[in-house]
């Protein structure tokens, strides 16, 4: 009894709980498609800024990515995230 | 003389317990794996070490001042408590603690104020439980900091991994339904709440299923968070077999198509998209998720590189340090030498090998229907485990063919499982918590 | 089926309440402003991140546990803690509320322990508020990162310009009277602690301002410090139309003569005297100018640049990041979405405004009597907004004579602005708090 | 009446603050300006030393990271202990 | 008008007692100590900075919401914390405060309230200490860091250095007797516990002192920190003239047989080996060697690098920060100036000299038994103060034999000191706590 | 009498805790040495890899203050004050 009670919870827990992982991540499927898409009709990556006013930002995310780079490294080499 | 005879009373040899020598090797057992065989080293030295402190006789570090005023307080001490707690004089140590568990707020506070009065502290490590874990605020803060580590890029570049990420948290569900299965055929005993808690394991994600069992099943949160822990850094060893077994030689070998180039608008976006989603449909996911993206927002969104940099590394470092303590004080003898722990790792290895083989198959699956091959290879990647379940799937795809880099394809599941079991356990909150 | 309904009537999108719904928006906007136009993003990513997490629906992350209690409780959680505030079960929510508030001692940790008892939790960004903010540590330590931030050379070496700064203080005062004259007049409604808080918008400051904000006006604490960090992000269009209009071209061109040089030791005592002047006169200010203090002392001492280094860096990114999502958590409909946030930024920007045409009148009177030539354009920076306003003046001095480069000049004023608000703000905790 | 009270509360608000910062600061003033003249007699900055120690401090306020660096990795080797 | 004679009356000028005036000057002389003659600055800034702070007349920065309360409140409020005490109305202040200290839970938490109620807050320095301090943490961090800073390998290579490291600690029970002594003939007035916390002033070791102090004799804290780390600051002064007398010029020139190379695992092993040892036989001295083991572990397994790191600068730094700010806070005339400041500083110093002489004469008695010659020097090194008493030892050595390179040598005893003045802690802990 | 009580309170305190410190620390001399020769019995230390490895953890500790300092300047440029 108490017992069949026990496996009926996990029972509706794995259907409800499985079913709306599905949901969910399947709207955040369509949803960030979509943000991607319009996205790119709408605020493209500017090409000639690219060239131009690209120096300093791109000058910047570039020091950026090579810390990144670097520590990245380091850190796999040393350890992994602290998870 | 009787100096003498209280420093050795009162010496750690001659208090110890079996439990507590059993425990304090455990301990040794996982500062080994960490350091010898690398075992998610970060978080297994602390919470070993932690282990190892919190089981030294006497010394009461994981305990709270009443508790350890009940240990090693003179009967004028645990009777005063008693008193405070309503019970009468002369109540045993057992009754008392029990009372104090289940006591209302004024004379829960009398106890404590008695025990403080009579110079008893907690323990170094309890206040350290207290406050980053029992405040649900270390766990977050890892994740805030793991936001801030995470590229979404890969994710971005090929949506539809994230239902890789959805079928491995498979593992999670049928975990909590192998729970209590084994607890209905009176094999084991674990409520409904323990289950939940247990079957986030398979979630892979050692930050998610610390904050779950904090909430749902505090008392196995020890072994919860090692089993979590040591499966992670199993994962080279325990997915291939699985992942070899459901596919063959040449799904094994099959390209995928460059990914595309992503825009940084667009991943600026994508976390608050996923915050509103959240938001909207499974606010109890909004602590975990919400802090994930907040970090990844500052990652991305290039005008706070400072905060960023540092919830990346000094934040995230301290958090880890006082957290793994924190676990470690749960590795109690009388909490973790059980058949319940042997259970949950059981379960929490079913839970990976579930899980794993669901984002395979649920590979196959799609690229039966995908207009671009999908190696089923990243499908494992799905379980999180991030960035290890990648590189296997990677290294695996190198076996079959040396031109098939499968890392940054393995990158996007991988990342979608972290979203998965984040959600995962707020469903597990809300429905059980 | 049940469960399904449970899911839905839980979800945010079923409970969403307009209220919330603005005021996600509102977060978004800040967030837009933030990265986008940069507005002091370093304070404006996390207050409107945390904003945004503050309204999500049923989360109540930034409700204690009792209000969380109240509001997702069953009956009879609702009546035990009616009865542990002492009435009778079955009372309203918002009379339980407002008893919540005003309740002694015993009853209000009973009600507490009766929430918790129940499984209900404080929200995280409550426990952020509290610790940060509510215990007043998250400013102070950012003012300590500020001071060991801080060169006060070009002030040393033009001690007058201190006048500037305190001129510009003029704007905060003029606002307290601008805010209890609309009061008077039945437009807005204000207490003169809330006049006094908003009127530390106008010293363009953002830690004085929240810190003056949780003494006087925690209620209003969200809507000031959105308005003071937005406006130190506007100075730049604030204030050149001013400046403009109160100088002439000639005045505008004016050269000021190469500041001396100030020895190391002049800048070592420099703090010591300012904490010793604060200790004598103004106790109350010493909070906040003690630690300014306190920071710059480390920053020029030389002996202890390890603490001063981490004062800069890893401490005041981690207290911002904490400040940032508390800020954010007062951002609640309720008390965001009145005509009185309507006033507040009206006024903070009259105070901006008030403030800067001070500075510059007092630096074109100080010109007519001093011995060296003195650009009015400095004046503005009075108003502090570190670094912005001495670089805006920097600018317009430039654009009158390109031979002009006032920056070194206006860091004088542009730090004795933040000397003199956090006087001002002093004088405001001593009068009406 | 309520209202008129209130608005005397801030003129007196005003007047007497306005006038403390303008005390406080003309205080500060005249000591900061005393303590200077008395630095500059009896703790002057050893002229030798300054011409090989200015560039130090020069080096210091032009590019602060620079010196931060050099501490930084000197520390790293023997920084003592905060003890 | 009536605000002038407030803001007069209120003023730290008008309510400066001698006492605080004072203080503030010794926290004046710490600084000048600090930053001019670098003694231990990374400490004596911050306590330097905290002693003139917790001494504004007024601010009440170093006291909590009720002495506040009883300091600045009108009679009602004070009326109604002696009554929430359990005091009639009316009680004189000094009878409240005694109340208070001695006050049960109900009645402590409803003083508090009151106090609260009344608008009255904990001082800023009160919280960093209660937090800091009070909780124990903050030494126990530091001594992490210290851990993780610390090289074990010449002790190692070398261990019967440690037996250096043992004599060396005579001086701490030689000072315990010395303040009992001066008790007993009425000189000064000690108990136990304060002896106790003086004499491992004698160990050298901030944080361990602190720790001690903070358990045995928060009172006297406030001076055994200052004694301690002004001592440690002048080792170079006070070693010298002892090491000379004890040695003849041939002990000096005797050079030491280069150190072997020893082994990561080795380096491993010790912390783990110390860390047992002490759960078997000191349970008191586990938090204490517990962290600093903890710290030496994550430094030389190799495989957590970044916690290592920020175990050795963010958080220890930050940690420092708080610390220093909360010993000053203790520096209030009350406390400070009387008699027995004099005598803990009178005793600190005869500690010292007890415990180097000690060192040295070991050292002379282990050469003549030892196979490999000893150096009397490095036994100096044994009462820790890293690494300036091994920094001594060396030049001394030099000065005798310019060939004779010592430093290695002495970081032997010098890293044992520090193990045996913990140990000597948890010895006091353990009989007078 | 009250006092010769602390005195005899004071000099147990003497002759335990030194009689403790020695025996303590005297252990750990023989276990220290103990395990050092096992250690080098039983898990010397590899000698090629000591030939190839050496460089690594140098090489690792420097690019960790290169990060760190690349890093702190990158910080110094780019950010504003937390204000
Ligand atoms: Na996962
Ligand atoms: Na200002
Ligand atoms: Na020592």
């Amino acid at each position: 009894m108490e017992a069949t009670n026990l496996i009926n919870e996990g029972l509706t827990l794995m259907v409800f709980g499985m079913g709306f992982v599905f949901v969910f991540l399947t709207l955040l499927v369509f949803i960030t498609g979509m943000m991607s898409r319009l996205v790119e009709r709408f605020i493209p990556e500017p090409q000639p800024v690219l060239a131009t006013a690209a120096p300093a930002p791109v000058a910047a995310t570039d020091d950026g990515q090579l810390v990144a780079v670097i520590s990245a490294a380091i850190k796999q080499y040393r350890s992994r995230h602290p998870r | 003389m009787d100096k003498l005879i209280l420093l050795f009373t009162s010496s750690g040899l001659f208090n110890l317990q079996l439990g507590q020598a059993v425990m304090i090797a455990v301990g040794l057992l996982l500062l080994f794996l960490a350091i010898k065989k690398n075992f998610e080293p970060l978080l297994l030295v602390p919470i070993g070490f932690g282990g190892i402190l919190a089981n030294i006789p006497e010394a009461g570090l994981a305990f709270s001042a009443v508790e350890n005023a009940l240990h090693l307080g003179g009967p004028e001490v645990i009777n005063a408590i008693a008193q405070a707690l309503g019970l009468d004089a002369g109540a045993d140590t057992m009754a008392i603690k029990a009372a104090y568990g289940s006591s209302d707020a004024a004379s829960h506070l009398l106890a404590v104020q008695t025990a403080l009065d009579a110079n008893f502290n907690n323990g170094m490590l309890y206040n350290f439980y207290t406050i980053s874990i029992a405040s649900g605020a270390a766990p977050l803060l890892i994740f805030m900091g793991v936001g801030a580590m995470t590229d979404f890029g890969p994710l971005l570049a090929n949506p539809k991994t994230l239902f890789l990420g959805a079928a491995a948290q498979f593992g999670i569900f049928a975990t909590v339904l192998g729970a209590v299965g084994l607890t209905a055929m009176g094999v084991m005993d674990f409520s409904i709440k323990d289950a939940a808690a247990i079957g986030i394991i398979g979630g892979a994600d050692g930050p998610t299923a610390i904050y779950v069992a904090s909430l749902l099943a505090p008392h196995l949160l020890g072994a919860i968070a090692v089993a979590a822990y040591s499966y992670m850094a199993l994962v080279p060893m325990i997915q291939p077999p699985i992942m070899r077994l459901l596919t063959t030689e040449s799904e094994r070998k099959l390209q995928m198509t460059q990914l595309r180039h992503v825009s940084k608008t667009e991943k600026i976006f994508f976390p608050l998209l996923l915050l509103i989603l959240v938001a909207m449909l499974l606010p109890d996911a909004a602590p975990l998720l919400g802090m994930f993206c907040f970090g990844n927002l500052m990652r991305e969104c290039g005008v706070v590189e400072r905060l960023s940099d540092t919830a990346q590394n000094a934040l995230i470092n301290i958090v880890t340090i006082f957290l793994g303590l924190s676990v470690g004080s749960k590795l109690s003898s009388d909490k973790f030498l059980d058949l319940n722990t042997l259970g949950i790792l059981l379960l929490g290895m079913v839970a990976f090998a579930i899980g794993t083989a669901c984002g395979v198959l649920m590979a196959k699956l799609m690229n039966k229907f995908s207009s671009t091959p999908i190696n089923p290879l990243i499908g494992s990647a799905g379980v999180s485990a991030v960035p290890m379940a990648a590189r296997v799937s990677n290294k695996l795809g190198l076996e079959a063919n040396p031109q098939n880099f499968l890392l940054m394809h393995a990158m996007g599941p991988n990342v979608a499982g972290v979203i998965g079991s984040a959600v995962a356990a707020g469903v597990m909150i809300k429905f059980v918590g």
